[in-house]
């Protein structure tokens, strides 16, 4: 096993304490979801689609003054180290519930009463941080599928890995390391809509992570603009900034 | 357990009531914003069990059963016991309770307080081995809700702590190639007493150990538990609501020293020192 | 192994033939159910609560002219020697059933028409003789929760242990003995609601069995009456049995 | 299978036409009180089962097919064999049965038929045995519903019973460790017939055999079991009515006396003599 | 083992190569069905049932233009050399599938609107070929049940065993063969309504087995004929063939 | 997954706008009846998976992932190693899909997409064994849908077929009787290239790769497999229509033809070259 974070203070795939993973974003990739986008994230292969707003089915589930946001974070057997079982797991029903709790403060959800808006999440690879990225894919999809929407929500995680509080851990530091801060915002409200916390921290840790991982954030903002850009205007436009 | 249906009319007419409480330091049951309702905790009330506790806040009321029983490691940490925790709402804890499976708010109560337990190395699961590999001990916690009034979260992680200090269990032994009971009991390996403290937003205010009223209107929910040192071991925000950077920075604050004060009140039931 | 039965005719926990466990009646233990006793009996630990008559869903499971009962019968995972699964057994299903027939008979459903009436019972432990335990704390919690009721329905078995008719078996009887005999009635009327065998029984041990049977269950409807007087009247308060 | 659905006013006149011909001591289809329909027993008729029975009791069908297989005995009882018995109505059997996992009504009728096997020890199940504690025989007694016009739960009993008592099946040895199966094959070690006899209460008169037609109008069912010497091995009493303490008395007897007639017709189908 | 087909061109069990098993078909064997079938085709024995048409639940399951038709093949746990677990498993449920769809070509649904058609299959012993020998039995109980028909279906498997194309596998050659290729149709529109394949065949073996399985599915025909004639019209009756 | 559900009215328009043209040699999409839409195929997508390919056939979308790892073989097929086709229609994948376990459908693909592998003998399953009757590699299949616009039998099958040829997976050994991984990783023992060819029959038309639109309003569906030497291998028709003899017929022409012609595409983008 190599040193978790080796003498020169980089870790175990190169990465200095405060960098991110490559990240690649792509908007409006399949055909029938009315809003779409695919993530690479590290190893993290993550597709994100949005059906709705919609009827609801039984409609004794729609609620007369907003919409129904759904939520289901899935993953493909063949996305980890040993297959995994189709049928969804406790891990997987907890991920999606608080997915859907990180992206409703966003979503106007008033302005789509009686209809149901359905975010699907597909990890077909996964590593460390997979319901963080596959929240910043969300977010776009939801932007994509033209739902009405407040800010957008970026997510990073942080954590302590080798004794040392990083940004953004691998599947390799999420299993060696100490400590797992996920945490969703909306970054033009300085508002928190996911954190979860997995590990041992004092409170001084707990402080620089917790500024680690909003850092982390406001880069995938950046990037979640850029991908949107990049799909609306083409390459290199300046994006009108709507819903801010 | 299905949501609180109430009509949107009544729904904001008791949130318009709450936030102006509150904005006034006051709640509706007269408690401060960071007073907790008076916490009771037995232990040892079921004596099939490894270990037990009944724990009482306000009018919620939940009892964990610890059974510590032999099985095969995982492959990939073949030098640890396990642990498996389990929470149900029964259906007579609440109107809106329903039987069957465990729904994603029981799915999410059990894991956070299981990983409050897991992450804080409360178990020392390394002394759970009986052969590396072959045979370890399992610790199962199960949790019955009897009655919901809010705060879940921290009546289940308090009892199911109770119970595990509490908990003795037969050791075994391989004989022969075969399992063997051995008569003497001993308590669980354990180091620290993992606290949470849970927390709710409503409109600006955040206040402690919300009462099931208080659940139906809050925006979001925020628990963090902290250990025997202090050092905060699990996070989980709930609820389609936020928390601004301040209040997350605030709540860890909360969590520590409300965590230290409840803390004390499961020390004292249970007599462990750590 | 002790002899279930010694020379002086006593059991292995000192009782005699006809003597029932322990038992303690609480009425009205829970907030938030309509109406809920707590039953000691022996080792048996159970909680009872009734929510209704409330409204029926899905609407079409509504009946026009009386209340549609329904009873859980379920144990806790740490219940017993070793962890139950908690997913309901083919053993808790028949249970629950048995014991809304027993209930039925004592409920006057036909004054609640088009509603449901819920009856849950969590054995937080079991001893023998839980579904007889459970029916005496689902009655005594029915009538707590204001239901109109015929009569109580008392319960309580017989069997046969050491070779020799007994009252009330506990765990280590009914394993170890060779028959076991639930019954139940409505103690004013004279009528079994409840009658369940195991084992084997001449016609004339048979006799002797239900008649004990009949015996316990009249001192469980004592003790029914004594639990709801103390909570309605305070102590020592005469109870008016208006059901009767 | 779903509960038979008639309006309410057919159901009142239904079941007043009833209890009038029932005061004067007959019954819709002609016969008195304790009289049982035709019984007709074939036994063999799935050569792929271990053993197999099919029953008709007027109009009601079923089939049951044993399979003799080896498994691991349970932990508290290393030196039993193991027996199942589990039961469908198929849907074809019925407008009101339907097809998913077995409801609570075919769970009873299970159990209910397990129990008279199992407590009336009618297999010796101490000489299932292939290794003590690491291998037994496990018989499996799987029921279809083919047909449902009153009384499954002696229909089943008889053809569970009778397919038992034909059952014949390959033992196995235990040879350097790996289980072997041998080519003679033998019957099951059996010691007792029981009998249930299931009678229906409908106002004030109690009948046996009850069809369809009575089933739907009755106040309660009651089903006892006996044995070969007539002692009563399994009881189960039914529906939301009651029997007063006489009525449970004469049904002892009842039981003891009808189970005696319909054993000497398993008797003469299947050629066992206890 | 012995050969699957001897010198004398004779299979293991003493057919020649276009020969099938026994069948008996009998007609209206259940008395609470609307129809009914009951057919022994080598070993299999095989109970088909027919319920409907009737009210459809839920009932926006309905169709507003024609039935829905709904059919389960099943098997009864001792049906099989090693009990099978009763739950339907993934073979069961695709077989209901392909047995519904060669039925509903045959069915006048349209004669039926806002009602189903239920079609229940259970195999009390198997063997080889139970779907076609079910598909035989379901169509004849069809009839029975007066539902208004264009044809019937009839069915029969060709395969290729030891070499050699084959009519009509038992299940050792099912399980020791080169291919199986059941086969339904309408005998008087000369239309296929089911056909699945299984095992490799030359494309002139498959014409061969093609045409030995159509020549099987006519001599099926005639078997469900006389069946129904032997209901309707007593034995040696001619058949009023209304539906051709 | 759920079928298309359309409007009575616009489905018979829909259909004898499409047969008019099917009529005259033409489809929607300006393709001749047996011309299949571009495919195209992408392998070691996911590095996780020992083997795996992204398969679109016009808007169809499919992933499939190969897992080998060690299982117990059939007490039946003590020589032979495992194989496990397993399909979800993703809920992403179509507005009619919804999530669950997989529906009669999604049952109907996997199992069609198994036999041809299967039955092609594409994997020479006497070779995945480690130790006889004790441990064999077990090969998992796992496709999962994403985009549905018609034809997934081909789509998947081709997406299955050339996540095997691709694949590459870990020797194990038995060491003292335990298992042990090796380093070194070799490609499944493979025959042939199994090739699946669909076709719609709409009218009096039979076309090949229907897209959606065309399998909303097709009468009948049919796929034939062939192997590498032009065998049939596997074969479903589906859908509650029927196909004439004659078209049964040369369906099978049609399916050894362009079966080589998409195995050449295969075989292309995989390098394999039988």
């Amino acid at each position: 096993m190599t040193a978790l974070i080796n003498e020169q203070g980089l870790r175990h795939d190169g990465r200095r304490i405060e960098d991110l993973r490559p990240i690649k974003i792509e908007v409006g990739i399949l055909k029938n979801a009315n809003g779409s986008a695919y993530i690479e994230f590290g190893k993290n292969k993550i597709i994100a689609a949005v059906y709705g707003p919609k009827e609801v089915h039984p409609k004794h589930m729609a609620l007369p003054d907003r919409a129904v946001l759904r939520c289901r974070y899935h993953m493909s057997p063949f996305s980890t180290d040993t297959r995994k079982n189709p049928a969804p797991s406790r891990r997987e029903i907890e991920i999606s519930k608080v997915v859907r709790e990180a992206l409703e403060p966003a979503i106007m959800i008033n302005d789509y009463p009686r209809t149901a808006i359905d975010v699907f999440l597909e990890v077909l690879q996964s590593d460390g941080g997979s319901r963080c990225a596959g929240i910043n894919a969300a977010s776009v999809a939801l932007a994509d599928a033209g739902i009405n929407m407040r800010d957008l929500v970026s997510a990073c995680a942080a954590g302590k890995v080798g004794g040392q509080v990083v940004l953004d851990l691998d599947d390799t530091e999420d299993k060696e390391g100490q400590a797992d801060v996920p945490v969703a915002i909306m970054p033009n409200f300085d508002q928190v809509t996911l954190f979860q916390l997995d590990g041992i921290l004092t409170q001084e840790e707990f402080k620089k992570a917790f500024g680690f991982a909003l850092g982390g954030c406001r880069k995938l903002y950046q990037l979640q603009k850029e991908a949107l850009m990049k799909k609306y205007f083409g390459h290199g436009e300046p994006i009108v900034e709507e819903n801010e | 357990m299905a949501a609180v249906k109430k009509s949107l009319v009544v729904e904001a007419l008791r949130r318009s009531q709450m936030t102006e409480l509150l904005a006034k330091g006051k709640r509706l049951d007269g408690r401060g914003p960071l007073d907790y309702r008076p916490i009771r905790i037995e232990t040892g009330v079921i004596s099939k069990a490894s270990g037990s506790a009944r724990v009482i806040i306000g009018n919620t009321e939940v009892i964990a059963g610890v059974k510590v029983e032999t099985g095969t490691p995982f492959p990939d940490t073949p030098d640890q016991g396990l642990l498996v925790v389990n929470a149900e709402v029964l259906p007579l804890a609440s109107p809106y309770a329903e039987p069957g499976p465990p729904d994603e708010d029981a799915i999410e109560l059990a894991r956070v307080v299981d990983r409050g337990i897991r992450e804080s190395q409360m178990i020392d699961v390394s002394k759970l081995v009986i052969k590396e590999g072959e045979k370890v001990y399992a610790v199962f916690v199960d949790v019955s809700v009897l009655n919901v009034d809010g705060n879940l979260f921290d009546t289940t992680s308090y009892a199911v702590v109770s119970a595990l200090l509490t908990a003795k269990y037969k050791r075994h032994e391989i004989v022969d190639g075969k399992l063997k009971q051995l008569e003497d009991t001993e308590p669980l390996p354990l180091k620290t007493i993992p606290t949470s403290v849970t927390m709710a937003k409503i409109g600006d205010t955040v206040v402690v150990d919300p009462t099931d009223e208080e659940e139906a209107v809050m925006d979001a929910r925020l628990t963090i538990t902290t250990d025997s040192n202090g050092n905060i071991c699990a996070g989980q925000k709930g609820n389609a609501g936020t928390f601004s950077f301040e209040q997350m920075q605030s709540a860890a604050d909360i969590s520590r020293m409300k965590g230290e004060e409840n803390r004390k009140v499961i020390r004292e039931v249970t007599g462990f020192a750590n």
